[in-house]
């Protein structure tokens, strides 16, 4: 295709503001706007931890293909932050374009040649617009919109309509807005040959997608799977887990006459209280959950390793983010794999899901109770923030209206009569999973929960022998566990290739990318997309069936590649890992290049 | 510990009380504590006020963290679900408990280090949210089960067994608890047996956290003399700010007694509380009161015990939540799912 | 956030402290919180009382937690070592500071959250310790640093910017720690800077752990009408129960007090902390008054400011333990070390 | 030699008691008095998490050849406990003896015919001897021993100056318990043919050794480090150690004349608290560790990971007992290795030590110290129960009085001349570590601690490029590790062998023995016990030279062979699990036979 061709559809745009100026929402019509124009369309933000007053960037990718992750390049910079300026110059991929607020002179000393940069005086246009000076400065924020409308020919009917859509409560900040943004548009149009050859065009590439962001996905999912107590202790970038759940509840969950709630969420004092009301309420019946993210889940590792060997169900959301300790709260990485596998003191493991976008957050967020329910243990449900709080294009959510919560081996009063005797950690099954009681059904079920030593009775033990059986009935469990979790995703190759990809999570996006390039070059792979820990024969399959495996993962220690370790024989040589663990989301490139280094290496070798 | 299997003589002529149970059925497993120790006096007052309340086993929950004291839950209503969680965490775990099952009865066991030191945050918020159960801290100054250590609620001056004395200040978790907004705050003494059992049955009516301080005795790391939490300092010091008396809805309030030196709080489902005040201006309903009171006693080097603060009208979690009135673990699940036309409506607003 | 380089400009004829230093020799780096936040009211301050008491910086420790609050030891004295720990970790990390360094002033910075949420545990022993330090809470009522949720401060009745009011007790830090046994507790308003300043220099030259609560209004999550944190909630209900004077051992007490009216506190290095009383019958020396001072104004809903309680005999953790008075970390080896005869000697009973 | 020389001075002496009756110092007295017979000793407690009236026991080891592992059999049991007399008198090995108190009819249904019972109506003579009531109950206790030195022809005079030596204090209580004393061992040689085919015989075994605990070694290894902070919050199996700093604190550092402490113990409000009093001390310059179990090491997660990211020296001491959660906390195990290589969340792994015995536990405190110091990290000394807690006879202690602890790289005011700026973590050496400063010494040395994302210089930085380069050079200080932990003690069998054995920490006894009887067998075995974590060259180069390599180790889920097989490449599949996990002391056979099964499984195969 043409140079031209080339650029439609197919580009990033990226604004950079200062945080807490109601950027957000401008940013948010032009991502709409172009999803609507039938464009698939990915938005980053790269916010800081702050809440007023520093650099704030939000990334918008365009690409006819589908293909959505970070580029790892700008076409378009729109450098409304005068603190960040040079550096976003710097930014602009050759042959790009930036805007900037022209009303002031930008430095003179930073220049480039090999961009187009584009002046408009958006302050100036609002400051002799409008009248109002807090007007003055909010609009400015949405001229930029029109600006950019004109340049990247993005329809302003649609603009339009999103405003309405947005002011529906108050219409008359609508036309304010509308004249904002037509300051910003006619002096485009104006002063430049508008659109940009680097523009978009409508399309139908959205046909039965949605946008929507991870954590709203998790919320929604856990009130479709039923969960009644949601606690929590608010931190970044987990915190609008339970915004969403509460939201959904609000809108689900209240009775229609009485307006009685249907659910119950605790603000815990800290996540240790969190994880304890988790363990409570799932004791009794009802389903809970606590999202957080790496240092709630290293404050909940007492409890988590009393819930396995107690073998309470409990549902543990991390919205990864960078670590080690306070790290980088707003950015994104996938580093506490390792921790929730094995998390808490003694001999311990743990179920772990892990959805690469918000479809699957919610698909898997129902799959996460079924899980702990049935085997009555701790499951780990690892999203991070790229996944959780980027605002992602995928297939409409889907719901089966047969389905039924899988509660696992519970026993009520009608079962108590059919028995001799109720224990609580006698193998009956053979798959290492007990029968439980409720408390407030009935005495005959009585038990003690402890997480001292205790025997197949739940008794209190400090036997050998007893003590044993317990630990290595849960062994049999965990075999169990294997096939219960979701399979890997498999994708073939065209050709035959002794190449493998092993991801997981949000490092999907890439590697897909990545194989077409990879394919493009010459070099067929296989891909496994890991859904589940621990490992079904699919994995172990996978990795006998190729000569090197590349594990691609966001941290520095290839963490999942030490748990392909851990859990398979004869296979560990062959692992290759593909790491990238800096705070912004992984790209293609990072994929493409590690991979071809290798080869090459390898040849040279 | 529980493996011993306790006897259960089933004498004749025993009392049964309204469900047609006996005493021994409110009773648990065999103690293992120490001979003597002031846990198991305490363990003998649940047994009583329970079954005299008549509370069916199935309805109730125990639960606990990890000290001597911890073990308590074993050993009363066997018929009853246990839950020995970790140090220090018992409130939380009832919270979710009650959460998801609000027609539980909760009685929380834990110990002064239990919940004065690693559990003192839960403590704390367990108080805040006016969380509906009894709380029971059965308190003797030190940690009885590592052997002896002070706890924080050691007083001043108190000397451990060696002969060191204590000089932090003790935290008092009748006054700190008061001072945090405590609806329901208790004093006894694992020696008052009437006392005990009276608060006992109206904190587990009050509709909010009933917070029972009871000081226990360990008699063998913390009874001997010097020490302030032995039987012998407390029954010297001990005073009773109130005497309490629980009156289900039932039966009548029929003992006259002088205006003024009495309060008689009435609970929402009916019962009262009836406060014999020993001291006239003191007023168990007041927070400025009642610290007053507990304060200047305590300057005193007196234990003010019996009901010492109520306020019966502070919400408790799931009226504040507004949660449903049917335990939340009784909803079908078709009464909590919306369905598939619901969420492709929702999904409209996210194209 | 420390990154911005801030521009100190040396004006001509600005006053040096008895070290020769500039006040502005007490500033940290440029804050990043929102224009407004109460937090830096506070910073500023401490920058003042920091300079006024010619502390020379290399002998500060400035700690904190996590939050907004805790991001205030980057924003004075940047001459000073600085640990931001984690979350409600704070008062671990000075205890164990100053267990090594007793010669260093810690100061202390907190939030409602990092301290009455996550960190209630460690607030309360830091006290029950009496740890040598000034310890700040910069209470706002809300977590401001994710976006403004409840704090345990919150008031029944204050009502969140979206509108629902909070139905739960708040944790008062100045009620609780006296009645954990504070030695010395206050509560100021980040508005009123004179008080403010006053009270911290009292902390820190007080021998032992100094608490101050001051109200800090988070203007962008709940400085709204309904909220008992706000600027102008804070102006009207604030009454100050003591005005306190700060008055180090150099200068003369002047000003002239009507008896009954006052009380002079004199601390173990001479100098003084001068109390104006509003109320003659509130003694701050006593708990028993402070508490019902405190919570009769509570009911009232008054927010009485100033030093409220005071005890600056009780021993601080260094006195209790009784600890070399050089600080542990200047101890040489050989000071440490028994050598290798001691050990041979010790072996003897291991046989 | 003969059947019956062959049982002089090899057996095991196992007493039955109830806890809280002081049987533990009449146990003491029979393990010191064989000691100084001059025969290699070891005793062990199974005790209960009770204080009094629940079943403990005391098992002593007597072995000429200076096997000091647990023998796993019984050859004279002491049963005073009616509770569990059943259950004892099953434990005794065939043509073993069992002595009980025949004052009372033993159960009638109880009979053995491969084992000789011995009544000595203990009770009884306590009852016609004593008046006092209390006497009578204590002195039962005693009067064991009487009887059991005249079965074991143990001898009477060191019996006599123990006695004297322990109540020193009051030599009163001396005659009363010799009277005990001789109550049992007159009926015994009246009534029996004294000294038994299984008895004591003085020998010269224990020349330069000392009877010692692990836990008391570690607090007067910490005492001789220079430690000056202690912080912890009481738990079994650590308190020990605690109480041991102090005590030997209470010896050592008080000042002569103003008896002013040279230390300071702060006993924590939990764990979280006492590890951050372990970073603030260490944070000023002044050596600092806390002892703890399991649980406690779960609890303090979140600070280890702060500690690893701001580069804060400092000791953890982890008493291992039976996990997971509360477990057999009076058990021993080795079960938190894996949770202590990568505590906390993010990208963390820190160094561990393993000493085997308590002479290696005092001398590897102080290097513990030393390490954290020079890698500014957290250091974990893994010991257990079974080290800590029983009496074990070691080689004396020594001290170098050259010795002078490595404080690392640390700067003062005069260093602080020399330079245009301080910045704290740049790497300036190669080595990874950067340079600290202590508080209270030089404003020109003041830096800001912090978990949040930092640069080089120590300023806060959400920057990719900024925060990546700091956790790359955590990787070469890792490396720098590796050279600095103690190497692994390899002993080779006298022929050539292509059978490995690694073990470490108090599996060790139980591997020395079980080589021998390998060899005895015609097995040759090479061993490797490792000493610290991350792994040096040696371990590669020992794993590399071995077909098969047996790792042997009390957990159930094999955690240091995990370690192996992370840290290492091209072994993974040459690794066979030992593993013990019941909560008792690993015993010799269960390694030999271990290592036989496989072996003979391989010939199967
Ligand atoms: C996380 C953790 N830390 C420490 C311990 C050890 N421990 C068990 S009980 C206890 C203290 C118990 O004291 P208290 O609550 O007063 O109970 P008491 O035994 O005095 O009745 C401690 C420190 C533990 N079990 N878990
Ligand atoms: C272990 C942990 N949990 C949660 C968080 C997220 N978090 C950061 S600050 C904060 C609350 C701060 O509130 P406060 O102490 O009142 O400070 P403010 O921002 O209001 O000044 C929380 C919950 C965290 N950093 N660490
Ligand atoms: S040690 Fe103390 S608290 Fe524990 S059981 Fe014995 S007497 Fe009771
Ligand atoms: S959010 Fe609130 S507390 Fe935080 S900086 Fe802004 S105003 Fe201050
Ligand atoms: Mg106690
Ligand atoms: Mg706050």
């Amino acid at each position: 295709m043409s140079a031209t061709q080339s650029r439609v559809n197919d580009f990033v745009l990226k604004i950079a503001t200062v945080n807490g100026t109601g950027s957000a929402s401008a940013n948010g019509m032009l991502m709409k706007a172009l999803f609507r124009m039938g464009i698939p369309v990915a938005g980053k933000n790269m916010f800081p931890s702050n809440i007023q007053g520093l650099p704030t960037w939000y990334e918008i990718r365009a690409n006819r293909d589908g293909y959505m992750s970070r580029a790892g390049r700008v076409d378009i910079m729109v450098a409304m932050n005068a603190q960040t300026y040079k550096k976003d110059l710097a930014e602009v991929s050759p042959g790009g374009f930036l805007v900037y607020d022209s009303t002031w002179p930008r430095e003179r000393d930073l220049k480039r040649d090999d961009i187009t940069v584009l002046g408009v005086p958006l302050s100036k246009l609002c400051n002799e617009h409008f009248s109002v000076a807090r007007l003055r400065i909010l609009m400015k924020n949405v001229a930029y919109v029109g600006a950019v409308a004109a340049l990247l020919d993005i329809d302003l009917d649609i603009v339009r309509t999103l405003l309405e859509e947005s002011f529906a409560a108050k219409p008359k900040l609508v036309e304010g807005n509308l004249q904002a943004i037509m300051l910003g548009y006619d002096y485009a149009r104006e002063n430049f040959t508008c659109p940009l050859p680097v523009r978009a065009e409508a399309m139908n590439g959205n046909a039965g997608q949605i946008l929507i962001d991870g954590n709203a996905a998790i919320g929604l999912g856990c009130v479709y799977a039923g969960a009644t107590v949601g606690a929590w202790y608010p931190i970044t970038p987990s915190t609008s887990v339970m915004d969403a759940f509460t939201h959904y509840c609000e809108v689900f969950r209240h009775d229609p006459e009485t307006g009685e709630k249907r659910y119950c969420i605790v603000q815990a004092e800290d996540e240790l209280a969190a994880a304890g009301i988790v363990l409570g309420a799932n004791w009794v019946g009802a389903r809970a959950f606590t999202p957080t993210s790496g240092p709630g889940i290293s404050l909940m590792s007492e409890f988590i390793g009393f819930a396995y060997y107690a073998e309470i169900p409990s549902v543990f959301v991390d919205i990864q983010r960078v670590g080690p300790s306070t790290g980088m709260p707003t950015r994104t990485q996938q580093c506490d794999v390792m921790l929730c596998a094995y998390a808490s003191h003694g001999d311990t493991r743990h179920p772990m899901l892990f959805p690469a976008n918000p479809a699957e957050c919610f698909d898997l967020s129902v799959k996460a109770f079924d899980l702990a329910e049935r085997l009555q243990t701790p499951v780990f449900l690892l999203s991070d923030l790229d996944i959780g709080m980027n605002d992602w294009r995928v297939p409409e959510l889907s719901w089966d209206n047969s389905y039924r919560p899988d509660r696992g081996k519970v026993l009520g009063p009608a079962d108590l009569d059919k028995m001799e005797k109720f224990v609580r950690y006698t193998d009956t099954d053979g798959d290492g999973i007990t029968y439980r009681t409720l408390p407030g059904e009935d005495p005959r079920g009585a038990y003690f929960v402890r997480g001292s030593g205790h025997n197949s009775k739940g008794v209190y033990t400090e036997d050998a022998v007893e003590y044993q059986e317990v630990m290595e009935r849960l062994l049999v469990k965990w075999d169990t566990a294997k096939k219960l979790v979701p399979p890997a995703v498999i994708s073939r190759a065209k050709k035959p290739t002794r190449l493998g990809i092993v991801a997981y999570g949000s490092s999907d996006g890439a590697v897909v990318e990545a194989r077409d390039k990879l394919m493009a070059q010459g070099i067929p792979t296989n891909y496994l997309r890991l859904r589940g820990f621990p490992f079904g024969a699919e994995v172990l399959d996978f990795l006998h069936q190729h000569d090197t495996v590349f594990v691609v993962e966001q941290n520095r220690d290839g963490q999942m590649k030490s748990l392909l370790k851990l859990e398979t024989n004869n296979v560990a040589d062959k692992l290759v890992s593909i790491l990238h663990f800096n705070g912004l989301p992984i790209p293609a490139a990072c994929v493409v290049d590690g991979i071809s280094q290798h080869l090459a290496s390898e040849v040279a070798a | 510990m529980t493996y011993i299997a306790k006897p259960k003589i089933n004498l004749p002529g025993q009392k049964r009380n309204a469900l047609g149970l006996l005493q021994r059925d409110y009773e648990g497993s065999l103690s293992t504590l120490c001979a003597g120790c002031g846990h198991d006096s305490i363990t003998a007052a649940l047994v009583q006020a329970l079954w005299e309340l008549a509370i069916a086993p199935e309805k109730l929950v125990k639960l606990s963290g990890i000290g001597c004291s911890s073990k308590t839950p074993a050993y009363f209503v066997s018929g009853a679900h246990g839950f020995n969680s970790v140090h220090g965490r018992m409130p939380s775990v009832a919270t979710g408990a009650h959460a998801g099952n609000r027609d539980l009865i909760c009685i929380g066991v834990s110990g002064d280090g239990d919940s004065l030191s690693i559990g003192f945050g839960q403590f704390g918020h367990a108080i805040r949210r006016n969380l509906n159960m009894l709380y029971l801290i059965e308190n003797n100054g030190v940690y009885g089960l590592t052997k002896g250590q002070f706890s924080a609620s050691a007083d001043p001056g108190s000397t451990a067994r060696k002969g060191a004395a204590n000089q932090m200040q003790s935290i008092n978790p009748v006054a700190t608890a008061i001072a945090m907004g405590a609806s329901f705050v208790g004093r006894s003494f694992s020696g008052d047996r009437d006392q005990l059992v009276a608060l006992i049955k109206a904190g587990i009516a009050h509709p909010g956290c009933a917070l029972l301080d009871v000081i226990s005795p360990c008699v063998t790391f913390n009874d001997h003399v010097g020490s302030t939490k032995s039987y012998a300092y407390t029954r010297e010091h001990k005073h009773e700010a109130t005497a309490t008396d629980y009156v289900p809805l039932a039966s009548e309030i029929t003992t006259q007694y002088a205006a003024g030196e009495v309060v008689s709080v009435q609970l929402h489902d009916g019962s009262h509380i009836v406060l014999k005040k020993a001291d006239a201006d003191f007023d168990p309903t007041k927070r400025s009161s009642a610290l007053r009171y507990i304060e200047k006693h305590r300057d005193r080097g007196e234990i003010p015990t019996g009901l010492l603060f109520i306020d019966e009208h502070w919400p408790e979690m799931h009226a504040i939540a507004g949660t449903a009135k049917r335990p939340l673990k009784e909803f079908a699940f078709e009464e909590l799912n919306p369905g598939r036309e619901a969420l492709e409506r929702l999904q409209r607003s996210m194209r």
